[in-house]
């Protein structure tokens, strides 16, 4: 039984990071997901990424939706501020805590049934104002905690548990955040850790809206081998575009993009998202070429995972209302009420 | 009962035809002459070429209510003609554009023909500002018609045109064009006239919306989410306004964020999550906006977020009357929300209120740590009011409720006996002590959510905690009926047996009223609500009165219902004076609703 | 007090072990042996792996409320022993799974370890079947311990398997193994036991949910839209389950439509649309979504469009409490959205009426034109009931209300002596004629709109033709008053002061308690809301009683709230018993409350 | 003042079509918008294309959300029923409406802000649902009922009528309808009525979701020249990707796709519409070609315009139900209510 479980966390559990924490210090409750569910290894990676990043924990803030995949900002990063907020609204409630403080690392968790469904719409707006944000989407292709109806990204024809298959056809989140000016989209599979880690650190350490498209097979109801979104076909499809590699700080670039196999794509602190290319032909730099990509592969019935698409110097919303440079939630008083003078010329305005 | 200082004039324009500052300079003419004026816009749901009416009455002893029945007509719009004619009262004065001359067939008014048109051909040839000055050459006729002092207006016009010279002058001319004309054709001044008194001594004009935006800067919100939706919009507009010239930092960036919402469901999200992170966040919004909030409001009902929500009222339900008045939401707003939920709430009367009671509502929220609603309606928001000018003292200090710091958090456990816990009534009022993320390295942190929850902030099943915490917050209400805004009680006769209960911008309706009544003998007191939940003021007032007139502006009864729900009060005590046609009240209407006391047809509309 | 047919057992476990079958086995045995059951699942808002308990109240005299004190705890979850053995009434047993020996530490009860896990361990390879054999190893035991007919359970197995051979004899195995075990080392049968009675003829076990579905199948629903939501998902499901099997037509079509909705904003809608083209239409959801579905419940209330919502209520506020039940969105459904409206609510108190009340609603949806609001309950909604069995008179013809068709239109001046106006009230009850899209070529068409409009369904912003329509909706909830549902009155004794108002799944507690009463001597009477407006019997009953109970599942005494609201009660007289911890109501509390009679803390409940 | 003007209908009213009716029998009441709004010109567009299509007017509803768009079903079509819903609504309305009865034809006007910010979910749901219906954007840029904020299809830069240039990147309502699935995806300008109304009469007689989304200006708040959205722009930027005629009925086509310079694309009834290339490249059958086409024209500034996307067999919601031919509305009683034998049996299996 899960209880049983802890997120499979697979490290020695008393390395220390730069901060001297252990991957303990940033775990949290236990999951009481189904044993094997695929969110749980997201879990695993996100604190994996958090520690390998060397982040103070109480300046990131975790918030999600509702379901399964929302549930699991309570299974990681303890010490950090968390906000399950209500079905699909995520994004706004990130908005909010990100205007108010534009210092902390804001995560979110969705699920595709609260981000493709109910919070299409607060999605795309989000993406619109280039929130400061990560989005991590636990992409099932199903409603697991309401018992496994389809969502709106399971493939057209991939088949239910009970064998009926999915008459609709699948929204693709990550065509629909590079049409829409994401800065940073990348998929990846909940099954595939040295891929999915480096992606989320990079993620994070990105500067604009950095969105990831995560499969995650729900083992309870959408696992089974017919459905496009189980361990076994995602493992058989799963076209990865490159291998990943995160590099912090500035050191020296061996390989230049173009040269040979591998691109560095740099974020806004100077780390380094290195690709080394397996399919040569795709520069993640294009949204053309990223949406044209994606949808040859989906074309064969392959699933394009890896950097989809990354706008190297993206403004977020902040920059774009040229807000303060300081956190609006610790603006001094004097700064923030104009006083009686003010308001005297003010009166004197209106007689 | 109309003569000088005392009369209704209304213009019958068009909208989108620019009549709309013409019509402006006038009323604050009246104003800067010392005579209070409320001018109320009646205007269309579209954007240009419906018939649109600017009304205002006169009132040198400070009546700012509606009063029907015209003494003077502008008839600027031949659409409306007819229906403009039968408003004038008997004995009245139409004035209209005679370049098309017609007979108005009414024996018993006055008609003042000027050929407005014809004069503006004359003298201009665009055909923009042919149309602009014909709305300038009426104030002039009216300038002598009702001995408008012509430097008060001449002032108001430079003041209006930011003394772009060129401009003035045009606009001197037309207004000098119509001035002349009706010194020329008609008797001047007529009976009913303007004449320089002291009536608006420490006044300003101004609509509620704009003092309530002001009031979000001067109370300190950094975080605003809005869609756009009338009423409401130009409440935010003015916050925008205001803060653009009054938060700008040192380097020129915003001390403020502003984010136009894809819907009002995440407009409410973003007020929420600003809030949830400790900054001052509101949103504003009107009619339907009020209906897709509700999911929100209840989360921040439950997780204990503060936030403030301004509902400017408009003409319900559904769509309804998007450019009407109403005080319709009060059920709506009172118990927003699946479950057992229930939201506190202002009721501002006046513009200056918008202010005081919008700046209070911030520090309502954040001590009471929920949802405050400000319930302003059309007709306080976007009409020009005269109304006390606006005050601040400089050592105020915002309230903002029981957050804890780095130290706080350290100290909490010597200062209390007792370790933190995000949803614990420490000191016994009910309202636990909150933390905002990055405060503290390793103490503080917990999980906001929805769902059902221990004191502690910990997910749980257990139904009995889940009781014992919704046991608590409605405690919490209970504290926040002492620490709301009392209502304000006027007693005319402590030994009245009448009483009227009402609230917002049936202010100045029921206090006419009140003068109406005691002409008739008819003594009562009455009661201003200015928040719920109820102060105990509201049940004594009750308790004092054999009959209370509650007067409303809507069809239900509402207000009343929340008081017979909330504090038990026996309906056959509660006389309900209903008033729903989108039109702002009239001291009339509650005059004869008393003086008809418990006529079936209103009892009736309470059911 | 327990004894023979008159006991509680419990079984804890954990979701996702398969336990429910069993216990559902169990279950039905005893009903099949005429021994009324209610059977309750406790269930986490999770999907595999945490705590979750099934409580079989068994009840010769045919008692169906929850009762409290377990009897015999069949305790399966090693997470839970501790407070599993504190649940057991001093006296009584409890089974467990030796396999791991543990000592409870109670000498008052006693206990029965059987090593399940061992015994199946022994007999199957496979851990699934290993794990699903334990479960009716449990079972099995039980038929000796209660002495529960083996014929009867097995054949009740037989046709839970559909009769598959090889599943049946695995099973009957297990459940042998069970027994044998019991029977070998227990003393069997306990005092509490199983004994064939006859208090099942004529009933039925069937949740509401299921009841529901098969309402909206025999009412003629052709369009369904929905969003997933616990508690209310199977009532959508078993709708859909039925209808595919009633509702094929020649060419193997459905005569039917679901539509699985991105969000409940745009169930409603759907159901709107398919209600305003003329299908009987309906949604279902619960908690959140109510909230979610405002708007679009005032354009129904105020465009006059039939829709059918059912809202199985769960515990409240916000996300709260979706797998325990409350009656807590009452004022967030009578009051839905902004502006002046109120809604038609239903509340059945069993599946059978979840049936009858489900199906009326659709013809009170369709002669009243407005939505109908069906409030069930998680309980209700989810558990198994003994409940009457379903019956249909096949000369049922709908009532599809004023709709007009070609002819209809065409003949109208005709008969009705006046021309046909979307939203005339002809008949004098308030209630309008409505046309479908595509009826007439010519005649009948209008514009469906939430903004004002005239009786001819015209666009109007005349404040006054506003306020006539809203008040012929507003008579229009007058005649729905008197014909709706009328309540249900229970008379103990004419002379009795004291009633108890409730309503539905507070039925069995309070019938029950009623009979605990008289036992304490106390004769009251009882009254059972059937729907709301109310009707007049409702103010009846509170005028013929001293003290009225209102016992409600919610925090704020929500139905009390409109009692005084709607009908002007004084709150004095009517006194609140409220139960919100989401556990369904017991005969217990309801007793406590009476004769606590005007408890501080009750009383404070409702303010 | 536009109340004096009716929506500008260049015909003489006089003509008649197959059933006998002038284009006055398809107007309705005066437009009450302002005097030049481009919106009135889409109301004569579609009072022409149904005229045209001999439609029986009530065999047709109209629907739509809010916004000065959302009333001009108001102008056309008085003998239609028509459905005024809330903002953002008009497509779960439809969906509810052509359930009801999949006989009548279903013509939804929403707004640019009615769509793409409040709507956009149910928008982009009704898409995947091949909801038969035709469904026509006009789009301004700007919210035009409330004032003329921006709207989230305005253009990023493209300054407001104060001057303040809009932050936010825009979103391509035609883009999002191909990536989604649509059947019929067109682009137009309301200031172009010789490609209009063919696309209109082409949309109606299309079996399936057929989007429009028309370029529509507001004179009143987004027409000033600078504006990406004024008459002025949209005529110098406009790229047409082809001239556009409708065929009705069967009759033999003469040119053939590839041949030529001439597409024929079949509607489901047989009838065609005819597109005259001017860019050749483009094929209007393949959804990449679609995307690429408009993301081209895009980046130098232009507005790909005309048939964009089609899709010439696709399946209604309907056809993905199974459900009745016939209209659900009017399903004999006998045939819905199953009856108290098939109860007995259900009560039977309870005991
Ligand atoms: C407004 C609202 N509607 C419906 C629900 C019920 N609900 C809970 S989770 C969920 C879907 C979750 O699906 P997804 O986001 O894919 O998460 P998963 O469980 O698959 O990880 C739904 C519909 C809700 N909580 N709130
Ligand atoms: C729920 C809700 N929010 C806000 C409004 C106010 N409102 C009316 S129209 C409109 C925007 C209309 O913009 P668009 O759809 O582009 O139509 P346009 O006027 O530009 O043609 C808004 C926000 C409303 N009616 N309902
Ligand atoms: S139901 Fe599916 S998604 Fe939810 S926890 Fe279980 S496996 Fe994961
Ligand atoms: S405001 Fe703009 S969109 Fe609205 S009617 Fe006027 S021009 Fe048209
Ligand atoms: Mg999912
Ligand atoms: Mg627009």
């Amino acid at each position: 039984m899960s209880h049983m479980k802890k997120p499979l966390v697979h490290h020695p559990a008393l390395r220390r990071n730069a901060l001297g924490l252990t991957h303990r210090d940033y775990e949290a409750s236990m999951s009481t997901l189904c044993a094997g569910c695929g969110h749980d290894s997201i879990t695993a990676a996100i604190i994996e990424a958090c520690w390998e990043l060397d982040l103070p924990a109480h300046r990131v803030a975790k918030l999600s939706g509702i379901g399964c995949s929302s549930k699991t900002p309570t299974y990681f990063l303890g010490r950090s501020h968390g906000f399950n907020s209500v079905h699909g609204r995520m994004p706004s409630i990130t908005t909010g805590a990100n205007l108010a403080n534009r210092e902390l690392v804001y995560v979110g968790v969705s699920g595709d049934g609260d981000t493709a469904s109910i919070g299409l719409g607060q999605f795309c707006h989000a993406v619109r104002r280039k929130l400061d944000m990560t989005y991590i989407v636990m992409n099932n292709g199903c409603y697991g905690l309401t018992k496994g109806q389809f969502s709106a990204t399971n493939d057209k024809a991939s088949p239910s548990k009970k064998g009926e298959p999915n008459p609709f056809d699948a929204i693709d989140l990550c065509q629909m955040a590079i049409s829409l000016g994401a800065g940073f989209v990348a998929r990846s599979f909940s099954g595939d850790k040295a891929q999915l880690v480096p992606l989320i650190m990079a993620a994070i350490r990105y500067h604009g809206f950095a969105f990831l498209d995560v499969i995650s097979p729900c083992v309870t109801f959408n696992n089974h081998p017919t459905s496009t979104k189980s361990f076994d076909y995602v493992r058989a499809h799963n076209a990865a575009l490159d291998r990943v590699d995160f590099i912090e700080g500035r050191e020296e670039i061996t390989v230049a993009y173009g040269e040979g196999t591998a691109v560095d794509v740099e974020m806004h602190d100077g780390s380094r998202l290195r690709l080394f290319k397996v399919d040569g032909s795709h520069d993640p730099r294009s949204a053309d070429d990223a949406l044209a990509t994606i949808r040859r592969k989906a074309a064969i019935g392959e699933v394009a995972t890896g950097l989809l698409y990354v706008n190297e110097e993206q403004q977020d919303l902040h920059d774009v209302l040229h807000s303060s440079v300081r956190p609006l939630n610790a603006i001094p008083w004097s700064e923030l009420c104009p006083g009686s003078k003010a308001l005297e010329k003010i009166n004197a305005a209106l007689r | 009962m109309s003569g000088i200082n005392d009369f209704v004039i209304t213009f019958a324009t068009v909208n989108g035809s620019g009549s709309a500052s013409a019509n402006g300079i006038f009323a604050k003419s009246l104003f800067r002459m010392g005579i209070p004026v409320s001018p109320k816009n009646l205007f269309p749901s579209n954007i240009q070429g419906l018939p649109t009416w600017y009304e205002v009455r006169v009132s040198e002893a400070g009546y700012l209510a509606r009063r029907e029945g015209v003494d003077l007509m502008v008839a600027m719009n031949s659409q409306t003609y007819e229906q403009d004619v039968a408003a004038v009262v008997p004995g009245g004065w139409l004035l209209y554009d005679s370049s098309l001359p017609r007979d108005f067939g009414r024996g018993d008014i006055t008609v003042l023909p000027i050929p407005i048109a014809a004069i503006c051909a004359e003298h201009w040839t665009d055909t923009r500002q042919r149309q602009l000055f014909k709305n300038i050459a009426y104030v002039g006729a009216l300038t002598g018609l009702l001995d408008l002092d012509p430097a008060v207006v001449r002032q108001v016009m430079v003041d209006q045109l930011k003394g772009k010279a060129a401009l003035v002058d045009a606009n001197m001319k037309a207004l000098t064009l119509g001035r002349e004309y009706a010194l020329a054709h008609f008797g001047c001044p007529l009976p009913i006239r303007a004449r320089s008194a002291a009536g608006t001594d420490g006044r300003i004009m101004l609509t509620g919306n704009d003092a309530a935006g002001l009031a979000a800067v001067y109370a300190g919100a950094t975080v605003c989410a809005w869609y756009p939706i009338t009423p409401s919009t130009s409440l935010v507009e003015a916050f925008e306004r205001h803060a653009r010239r009054l938060r700008m930092d040192p380097e020129g960036r915003r001390n403020y964020g502003i984010v136009q919402a894809e819907d009002e469901l995440a407009a409410i999200g973003v007020a929420i999550g600003g809030g949830w992170n400790g900054a001052r966040s509101f949103t504003a919004t009107s009619g339907p906006g009020i209906s897709l909030m509700g999911e929100f409001l209840g989360l921040a009902y439950y997780a204990e977020v503060p936030v403030v929500l301004f509902n400017v009222q408009r003409g319900g339900p559904s769509t309804g009357m998007p450019t009407r008045t109403q005080q319709s939401d009060l059920l709506a707003c009172a118990y927003a929300s699946h479950g057992d939920t229930r939201h506190v709430l202002l009721f501002p009367s006046t513009p200056t209120e918008c202010f005081t009671l919008g700046a209070a509502a911030f520090d309502l929220a954040d001590r009471l740590q929920t949802p405050v609603i400000v319930m302003s309606d059309l007709d306080i928001g976007m009409n020009e009011w005269v109304t006390e000018e606006l005050t601040w003292d400089d050592t105020t200090v915002p309230d903002r409720g029981k957050v804890l710091t780095a130290e706080g958090l350290d100290g909490f456990r010597e200062l209390k006996g007792r370790e933190w816990g995000r949803y614990q009534d420490v000191d016994g009022d009910a309202i636990p002590y909150r933390t905002l993320p990055g405060t503290h390295p390793t103490k503080g942190a917990f999980f906001t959510r929805g769902s059902s929850h221990d004191e502690n902030a910990r997910y749980t099943e257990d139904g009995r905690v889940h009781a014992r915490v919704l046991d608590r917050i409605r405690r919490k209400f209970a504290t926040a009926a002492t620490i709301v805004p009392k209502p304000e009680v006027t007693i005319r006769d402590e030994a009245a047996r009448t009483g009227i209960i009402h609230f917002g911008s049936s202010i100045h309706a029921v206090h006419e009223a009140l003068d109406l009544l005691e002409q008739e003998g008819v003594l009562a007191n009455a009661l201003r609500i200015r928040a719920f939940p109820f102060s105990d003021e509201v049940a004594d007032f009750c308790r004092a009165h054999d009959r209370v007139f509650v007067v409303e502006q809507n069809r239900d009864g509402q207000m009343r219902l929340l008081l017979m729900g909330e504090l038990g009060i026996p309906g056959a005590k509660l006389i309900p004076a209903l008033s729903y046609d989108g039109m702002s009240l009239t001291a009339a209407f509650v005059r004869e609703a008393v003086l008809a006391a418990g006529h079936p047809a209103e009892a009736g509309a309470a059911k």
